[in-house]
């Protein structure tokens, strides 16, 4: 049977990935930021999890105007870094899990999730900028990764509530799959920030450090914080924090904080930064 | 089809709903399509000729020949799209922001460097109107 | 503010479509098929709807398996008749109505469907041979479309229950839309076939009955029928008949059978067809 | 990833599920090309060589060169997609239901022209097995 052992949260920023990329990590200003990842990077390397589900959003990469899906599951057997315009990040083809990812599609969909399912998609800086801080920069991921792209950047997303409750759907699906996976669970986007017009740079470290808070102790409040909320008050791009709940729906509902990082700033952007573990791991 | 009004008190922020979307799908699906190097280099060679391409109104065209990153968000672009022409032209995401804000790049990076744009007067449109 | 003043369900053999296009709706096989439509057409000509919300499903056409969405509602302002491999229907380009289908899409992904928003989009025989059939060979089709696809194709479909609450959904969006507009919805799909392997032209007319019968008088019965039970009994393809719940949750609890059709065959399949009025229209 | 068991039970019935769908995508999107007018073209010209653009088993290939409608499925072949190859075969969907049932086309033909085949007896795999 598998089974999800941790949540983890992590901000997605382009500027992230382009600091690794063009050997900027060890400057002034990235390093406080990388910094922050190594006893993540240290956590993970230790736990060798299979498995990632890594839910974000795509930016307008795979997914055009064309057609816009609420939640997407990857099923395919890879994902290729996708080009957003100054060529493809320099990191690994992502390896999917498509038995897995099947099974969750099919279990959620017969929970009544309305999941849209995807055989072929270019993975964009969310997918990868998280990958690259939890596990630096090697010739190939250490495990699979199933992505799950949620829609943010098209009004209306789906509510905190919906996001939430797909969290413990998925949960569900996992433990009735039958192998023995160590599976772990990304929540990406946010903290607080503002890309566009002239608010551009907003940044709420109150709001951010109570939503960290309240993710560990009480999700079913944050669960209940409507779409203007996350916008007025994190700035526009920081409504990508409803997607984080789908990782908090999919741990126990007591859970232990292992490591929290904070800082400001990642180019316009917040980074927050959280792992959960449930609290019996292995007693599921 | 839009979004409820409370969004719009909110100052210096235009919320993507499926009216901004409608208005903006060529310029945005225009922006999409230099994730292609072929189609980077032939916007760069002639911007007014690929453009041609998008059937768009005349002034989406000229707020992308323009650069008028403001501009662009008015007449429906959303900023994820936008931001693939700013990769077009080697900007970055914290320069165009800069841009969009009016002040200047050594000033919005130095804001952010002491902790970014506070929340507190940045709320309510009213908070803008009293400043 | 617009209303849903009806209910249409109606299979979507394509070749039906193919007998229409071809000049065969005249030919003894043909004949009683078609005049089974005959009071339908003269109906909704009579009532004249602004809109049409078309649900179907795609085959294969629009969708490929590189992106299976569950539900997909199409804001386009029009779909062009797709070429299914044999050149495209000549019948009139569909209109869309994309202030009505964004409403809707804002209104049930708020209301936690996990919808996919299509703005580009082939619409086949599920959607054209309904056209057909109940507004025959005009230039231009008469009222505006809205298509709605449900991925029937690839298991799992939805369940008939999130279905029926689909449609419950949608009226509720209908109706808080501030123009005044004459709203009519069709299921499609069904009834009994299989169109597969040695079991190919199934037919079973007492489910087929029963389930229409059903439709009018006791929905909820219908949407707790399992998968399993619409492939054993009515054929592979007969869970496209899942479909028609989407229709029937948009209507009134209790509603008025105006018109019933049923005749076996066309082709491999049987064709259904009913007309439901809501009990008190205007009255909402 | 697969469907429930109870499914297995139905006679002369493949159900698309993940498995179905994961070993037949590339059959399934040879057939989907089709679509294309010149696809179908090229296809016609010559089909072994247009089978080459899609990486599928030689068994799958093999399948569609015969036109072995069961045997297309019995290898992850969904029936809408497959009658994208038959519709530029210029067949009908009776004509290869026919064909998938093993009857003749007169014979599938009327047995539709009097009910199509009856539930009765076709419910369970246990009762092909006693007949
Ligand atoms: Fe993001
Ligand atoms: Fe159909």
């Amino acid at each position: 049977m598998a089974e999800i052992l941790a949540g983890v949260v992590c901000s997605h920023v382009p500027a992230i990935g382009a600091a690794l990329d063009n050997g900027k990590a060890g400057e002034p200003y990235w390093r406080p930021l990388f910094r922050g990842f190594e006893p993540s990077k240290a956590w993970i390397a230790q736990l060798k999890p299979d498995v990632v589900i890594l839910v974000y959003n795509d930016h307008g990469s795979a997914f055009s105007l064309e057609m816009i899906p609420t939640f997407a599951l990857g099923c395919a057997a890879e994902f290729a870094p996708a080009d957003e315009g100054w060529g493809a990040r320099p990191v690994p083809v992502v390896e999917g899990h498509p038995e897995l990812a099947w099974h969750i599609a099919q279990s959620v969909i017969l929970d009544e999730f309305d999941l849209t399912i995807v055989n072929k998609m270019d993975v964009d800086h969310g997918l990868t900028v998280p990958l690259s801080l939890m596990f630096g920069q090697p010739a190939q991921w250490p495990c699979r990764v199933i992505p799950l792209a949620v829609n943010v950047v098209q009004y209306p997303p789906p509510t905190g509530n919906r996001c939430y409750n797909l969290g413990k759907a998925i949960r569900k699906a996992v433990e009735s799959f039958d192998q023995p996976l160590r599976v772990v669970i990304f929540g990406t986007g946010g903290m607080s920030h503002q890309l566009q017009g002239p608010r551009a740079g907003l940044i709420n470290p109150e709001f951010d450090k109570r939503f960290l808070d309240r993710l560990v102790a009480d999700p079913q409040a944050l669960a209940r914080i409507p779409h203007v909320e996350y916008v007025r008050e994190a700035g526009s791009e920081g409504i990508e924090m409803v997607m984080w709940l789908i990782m908090r729906g999919a741990l126990d509902d007591t859970v232990k904080e292992v490591y929290r990082f904070y800082h400001v700033p990642a180019s316009n952007t917040a980074v927050g930064h959280m792992i959960l573990e449930n609290v019996a791991p292995g007693a599921a | 089809m839009s979004k409820p009004s409370e969004f719009d008190d909110i100052p210096g922020t235009l919320v993507f709903d499926g009216e901004r979307s409608r208005q903006g799908y060529h310029l945005n699906m225009f922006c999409m399509s230099l994730m292609k190097p072929e189609n980077r280099e032939a916007f760069r060679a002639d911007g007014r000729a690929y453009l041609v391409r998008f059937p768009m109104t005349p002034e989406q065209a000229q707020s992308i020949l323009d650069r008028d990153w403001n501009r662009m968000l008015e007449l429906g672009g959303n900023i994820y799209y936008t931001a693939k022409l700013a990769a077009c032209d080697g900007l970055s995401f914290q320069q165009i922001a800069a841009l969009m804000t009016g002040m200047t790049q050594a000033g919005y990076a130095e804001m952010m460097l002491h902790g970014g744009r506070p929340i507190e007067g940045n709320r309510s449109k009213s908070e803008w109107d009293r400043g």
